[in-house]
């Protein structure tokens, strides 16, 4: 249990998957001009994350690692990955107009997200066990949504300061998110993850 | 006649306060904790706080000058930067360290995000971490106060927040021989970063804060209160590995932070709750990283964090309107 | 290598097919027509259409509730892609493009009092209609030139607007935003305009005002077809503005300005080239 | 005792001891009345006198149009010179009635006096609308929609503004020492008309002989004189209520939706008038003062008496004013010059000069939260002028633009000196406009 929590608060801040380990970084400044936008990219994000944890655990311990084609892993991951996400985004603007128009308009930038991709590889390198890795990916998940709601608060305010021209738009939301990563930069050896 | 005339929207009368004077008065009160510092430290605590201010003031100008702006040093926010800054830095930083601080506080800090009012996070404090994330060894070379006249040399030496760290590092306990006592650190007889010595000083500048009504009680009350609370729990716990809110309390940034960093108008919440938040949040994060961090200090790390939450914070402690029922519009 | 081809492609079809399944089973319908038009529209989303953005413009066309010539970035070009997405002929909309009928800037005009406060047209037209004695000319706050998505409007160092011939777009933004109704929207071709928007008699425009129109009549005496003259104020008619300029050296106030021959005292724009500017096709 | 009050507010220096010694005076009549046709909220009147017929005193002049409007009265006898457009404090040419007084002042003979014993209600409340009252504490707005609650809207308590809380101004507080009785009676005649069970007289502690004087009339009577906390807007309305009874109005309500009525004392002078004499409001108390004037006073002007007059009564200027302001100095209106006439809603003439007129240029905002501080509706200024100046009017109103009361406390205690209030009528304007222009 204690190990859990270590996962947790671990991927959460010490280990912030945007912030301290550089994943995930389109969306992160894509999707962050709103507050609004940026928690249902947020919640997309976690859903994503959750789900394509557990599907590639289960590909890579039921057929890669049996078949012996571990080094097939990255591809194997980003086919299996879209498909699921398209998938997803298809049902749900089918079955639930209203939960497309809030989420589904992120599920394509997500895609083959680099943190969603990220985070299988990782926790198959780090031989998490099957709850390990579901812990583990809520755990990035709320990470990535704590920064970028963060920074998208932050760009919001931005927007009524006087930011030089040459510095508006990505230029000043670059500095901002590498002052934020200075941030956090204070959790660092908070708990060994 | 109606040439000389002002026609303007009401009101038509003023108070008189204007940004300039608010940022003169925050520099007289930061006099007597320079003094102090200069009085321990010596020349060097003299050199970084010159080096520091001029520094901020040279980046102001160039940056504005590039910029095309107006030159606006004489508002003395550029300078305050520049003090707290220097306050923030240990009294034996080379030169060039410090003056590479003040360009990153005004020109990253501050300048990029067009200037004062604008910037999102605390500049003295942004130059602070990237010094000591940067240049760890110097910016963690500590010396031993040598009293003006007590023909004393800096020696160098730990923080008391860095022995205590070390010692439960190396074997989860309290070290048996801190070095100076209680009253040594209230009135500044310590080693540390050369403002964050002397609790008194700072506390005197601050009386004058109040006393002038730019400081409100609520920050530094919820930062020191939680700080206090948060401290005392885990002393009363385990006395033998923690050390007592007292300790927390007079060691360390957390004065100089929650009564000159944390209360920084530009980069906190402007509603009561919003700061009452803040300091909130500000205490926990510092108790945080003190107690299980990397790092023997944490108060500017927790500002910074708490910087950049304090958007968020502001959006969500909207002070209920007049006439409006119960809870506050929330989007 | 067996394995790998045969797990790899086993997982792919069960997502082809998958996927396949899905887009059948759960497909939703939009019209090709509207991707097409969001495809070729500028993608400024400044709202001159009315809509909210140029996929709200899209929609609008696909649904045949508006017409095509209501997007005055794009001009012309982008009239006949529509026209083609959506199967019409062209009915060209003819450029047009805002120009500012005022040159009295602080120098020039003269001042009712000393204004404090909100740097704003619409604020400081609040109070006392205005600091301007001239009861219609630019009041130089600069409220055009922050509204303006093309980054086309100057203001002078005296504290007048000047329109930009070539990055204007015609978007009218500023015309909606201008208190004193002093921008207009003209012909692109015709470069001649009276500079005034003052309805006042001569003598009184003459006693604020060293450059505005006082309704003398000399351009209309001049050249009868390109000038009329209402309320003292003189215009140029721009379906007859051939000779317009031969007005300008009789003009006693200098109110009438050819701006192919550059732009109001003050300005830094410069003609983008002679050719473009005189460039009067007849 | 803690004395009531709001929360939030500021302290200016109040500035009265110009003129607060200073007992009421009569203004003698100018050579010339410019009474305009519009003095209230509310539709403006339209004239009903032609060209060169003569008018006596107190003769309806301009007739009332629509409910929420007032009729206009003749200042004094004479002969109607003009009516046309005329500069009007608001800032524009408004139309107005000129009347060249005959020096006789001769009272109109269809005024009837009447005892308010015999009198329903419904007859008072129509005595006042006919006698042109309205809210005298500046706004102007028509008394007799005041008096004329919907049946459902039972008022409990009645408040009376004796605040006078904009500095320099002490008309109120002149009239509270030399006339009490006067208002007294008009307090009794709205109770009586809106059947209220509590009467609250309030006045800030800064006028300690009124609050004596009104006390000691008020011994043997329901009516209960309050001293408040002195502090910037306790006059304004919803905080009065606020100070007095600890209610809120509701964000876009009327006192009346929560059973409280507010008038000014002056008004209450104006209703006792109208109701026992049958006078309509042709007069009122306005504070001239300022450091431009040579002898501030207190004077009983006629409505319609250009402002350049009343300079002149007051001995003249000591030297060019920088700012003319009809009103007080956090509400009131700037003026282009002394020929715009005084009209029912003008409280106080005030002249800067150059050296008092505030200057300072703008800065960028600290979010010192200083307006927060001070903002009596709770709002954040900051914020809001910042998202209004952008034209941003979505999230402009969102944070409550149209709750503002636009008291002025923000912008006095902003030391980047950023025109806040100007900044959200700006945004207030737009957004009515858009409003305005999307119900079309």
């Amino acid at each position: 249990m204690a190990d859990l929590l270590v996962i947790l608060v671990s991927a959460i801040f010490v280990n912030n998957f945007v912030l301290a380990r550089f994943l995930g970084i389109c969306p992160f400044l894509g999707v962050s001009k709103k507050v609004e936008t940026a928690l249902g990219m947020g919640m997309a994000v976690t859903f994503v994350m959750t789900v394509a944890m557990v599907v590639t655990w289960f590909v890579q311990y039921f057929v890669l690692i049996p078949f012996g084609i571990e080094y097939l892993q990255t591809i194997a991951f980003i086919l299996v990955i879209a498909s699921l996400v398209q998938l997803v985004e298809m049902v749900i603007q089918k079955v639930s107009p209203v939960l497309y128009q809030s989420l589904g308009i992120f599920l394509p930038l997500i895609t083959t997200n680099c943190a969603v991709l990220g985070l299988a590889v990782l926790s198959i390198q780090k031989d998490y066990t099957f709850l390990e890795s579901v812990v583990f990916a809520i755990g990035a998940a709320l990470g990535f949504t704590l920064a970028l709601v963060l920074f998208a608060g932050l760009r919001e305010r931005l927007e009524l300061c006087a930011v030089p021209q040459s510095f508006r738009g990505t230029a000043i939301a670059l500095v901002t998110a590498g002052l934020l990563s200075l941030a956090f930069m204070g959790f660092a050896g908070l708990v060994k993850g | 006649m109606s040439q000389q005339l002002y026609l303007s929207s009401s009101p038509h009368i003023h108070s008189g306060e204007t940004t300039s004077k608010v940022m003169h008065a925050v520099i007289y009160s930061l006099l007597p904790a320079c003094g102090v510092a200069v009085y321990f430290f010596g020349p060097s605590a003299l050199s970084v706080l010159l080096i520091a201010t001029l520094g901020c003031l040279a980046t102001e100008v160039v940056c504005q000058r590039l910029m095309g702006q107006p030159v606006t040093i004489a508002d003395g926010s550029a300078a305050i930067t520049g003090i707290l800054l220097a306050l923030n830095l240990p009294p034996s930083s080379p030169w060039w360290l410090t003056l590479l601080g003040a360009v990153i506080a005004i020109a990253i800090g501050k300048q990029v995000y067009g200037g004062l009012g604008s910037n999102p996070f605390n500049p003295a404090l942004v130059a602070r971490v990237v010094l000591l994330i940067s240049f760890p060894v110097q910016m963690t070379t500590w010396s031993a106060p040598a009293p003006l006249g007590s023909g004393l040399d800096l020696v160098t030496t730990a923080t008391p927040l860095g022995a205590w760290k070390n010692a439960v590092m190396l074997t989860g306990q309290m070290p048996s021989d801190l070095p100076g006592s209680t009253a040594d650190y209230f009135l500044g007889n310590m080693p540390g970063c050369i403002g964050e010595v002397s609790a008194l000083a700072l506390l005197l500048g601050a009386a004058y804060l109040f006393y002038r009504r730019i400081l409100t009680w609520h920050i530094p009350t919820a930062f020191i209160g939680t700080v206090i609370l948060l401290s005392g729990l885990f002393w009363l716990i385990d006395p033998a590995k923690y050390p007592n809110p007292v300790f927390h309390l007079v060691t360390g940034g957390l004065i100089l932070g929650a009564f000159y960093m944390a209360t920084d108008m530009v980069t906190t919440p402007v509603s009561t709750r919003g700061m009452l938040l803040f300091g909130v949040g500000c205490g926990l994060l510092t108790v945080l990283i003190r107690l299980f961090g990397g790092y023997p200090e944490g108060v500017s790390f927790a500002i910074l964090l708490m910087n950049a939450a304090t958007p968020l914070i502001d959006r969500y402690t909207r002070p209920k309107t007049f006439g409006t029922p119960g809870q506050e519009v929330v989007r | 290598m067996l394995a790998a081809i045969l797990s790899l492609g086993c997982i792919g079809m069960i997502a082809a097919i998958a996927l396949g399944f899905a887009a059948k089973k759960f497909a939703v319908y939009v019209d090709p027509r509207e991707l097409a038009i969001l495809e070729a529209l500028p993608g400024a989303n400044c709202g001159a259409c009315g809509f909210p953005g140029c996929a709200g413009y899209a929609k609008a066309l696909v649904a045949g509730s508006i017409d095509l010539n209501q997007c005055p970035p794009g001009g012309a070009d982008v009239v006949a892609k529509l026209a083609h997405i959506l199967g019409f002929e062209a009915s060209a909309a003819a450029r047009e493009i805002a120009v500012v009928l005022c040159q009295g800037d602080n120098r020039k005009a003269q001042l009712k009092y000393h204004y404090l406060g909100l740097e704003d047209c619409t604020a400081a037209q609040r109070i006392a209609d205005g600091p301007k004695v001239c009861p219609g000319g630019c009041l130089g706050l600069a409220s055009c030139q922050r509204v303006c998505p093309f980054d086309a409007i100057e203001m002078t160092a005296d504290g007048l607007a000047v329109i930009s011939r070539e990055k204007c777009t015609g978007c009218r933004k500023c015309i909606a935003v201008c208190p004193r109704k002093v921008i207009r929207m003209t012909p692109s071709e015709a470069t001649v305009h009276v500079l005034c928007n003052s309805h006042d008699k001569g003598a009184l425009v003459r006693k604020y005002c060293q450059i505005g129109c006082i309704g003398c009549n000399i351009c209309l005496k001049t050249v009868p077809d390109a000038y009329k003259i209402e309320n003292f104020l003189a215009e140029v008619v721009y379906e007859h503005d051939a000779e317009a300029n031969e007005a300008l050296p009789k003009c006693p106030t200098k109110c009438i300005r050819d701006f192919a021959t550059g732009y109001p005292e003050g300005s830094t724009q410069l003609l983008a080239s002679a050719s473009s500017m005189t460039g009067r096709q007849k | 005792m803690k004395l009531k009050t709001f929360t939030g507010g500021i302290h200016p220096p109040d500035n009265k001891q110009w003129s607060s010694h200073k007992a009421i005076e009569d203004c003698p009549l100018p050579a010339e009345f410019v009474v305009p046709l519009a003095q209230h909220i509310g539709a403006p009147s339209v004239a009903c006198v032609e060209v060169g017929q003569r008018v006596a005193r107190g003769q309806e002049i301009g007739s009332a149009k629509g409910f929420v409007s007032v009729p206009m009265h003749a200042p004094t006898s004479g002969e109607v010179i003009a009516v046309e457009n005329r500069p009007h404090p608001w800032g524009t040419s408004l139309p107005a009635v000129v009347i060249r007084p005959d020096g006789e002042d001769r009272w109109s003979t269809e005024l009837q006096p009447a005892d308010p014993s015999e009198l329903t209600p419904d007859e008072i409340v129509e005595r006042v609308r006919l006698a042109g009252v309205v809210g005298m504490g500046g706004a102007a707005f028509p008394a007799h929609v005041k008096m004329s609650p919907p049946p459902e809207k039972q008022i409990h308590t009645l408040i009376f503004n004796g605040i006078e809380c904009e500095p320099y101004l002490t008309a109120d507080h002149r009239m509270m020492l030399e006339e009490p009785e006067r208002i007294l009676q008009g307090v009794a005649l709205l109770q009586y008309v809106l059947g209220a069970e509590r009467v609250v007289i309030g006045i800030e502690a800064n006028k300690p002989d009124a609050i004596a004087l009104l006390k000691k009339h008020c011994l043997e009577t329901p009516v209960e004189v309050m001293s408040l906390e002195v502090k910037y807007p306790q006059g304004a309305e919803k905080q009065l209520i606020a100070a007095v009874t600890g209610l809120e109005v509701p964000s876009g309500g009327l006192p009346m939706d929560i059973g409280v009525a507010v008038h000014n004392v002056s008004t209450a002078a104006a209703i006792t008038d109208a109701v026992l004499h049958g006078r309509p409001l042709i007069e009122r108390v306005c504070t001239v003062t300022g450091p431009a004037i040579r002898e501030p006073k207190n004077l009983r002007i006629r409505i319609g008496t250009p402002l350049s007059h009343l300079v002149e009564v007051c001995g003249g200027l000591i030297e060019a004013p920088g700012k003319i302001i009809l009103g007080g100095p956090m509400m009131g209106f700037t003026q282009l010059g002394f020929d715009v006439p005084a009209t029912r809603g003008t409280s106080g003439l005030l002249l800067l000069r150059t050296e008092d007129v505030a200057l300072h240029a703008e800065s960028p905002c600290i979010r010192c939260a200083r307006c927060v501080q001070a903002c009596p509706i709770k709002l954040l200024p900051t914020t809001i002028a910042a998202y209004a100046r952008r034209d941003l009017l979505a999230e402009t109103a969102e944070y409550c633009v149209m709750d503002c009361i636009e008291c002025g406390s923000c912008s006095y205690v902003c030391p980047a000196t950023i025109p806040l209030v100007q900044a959200i009528r700006y945004g207030k304007a737009a957004i009515l406009a858009k409003k305005r222009s999307s119900q079309i």
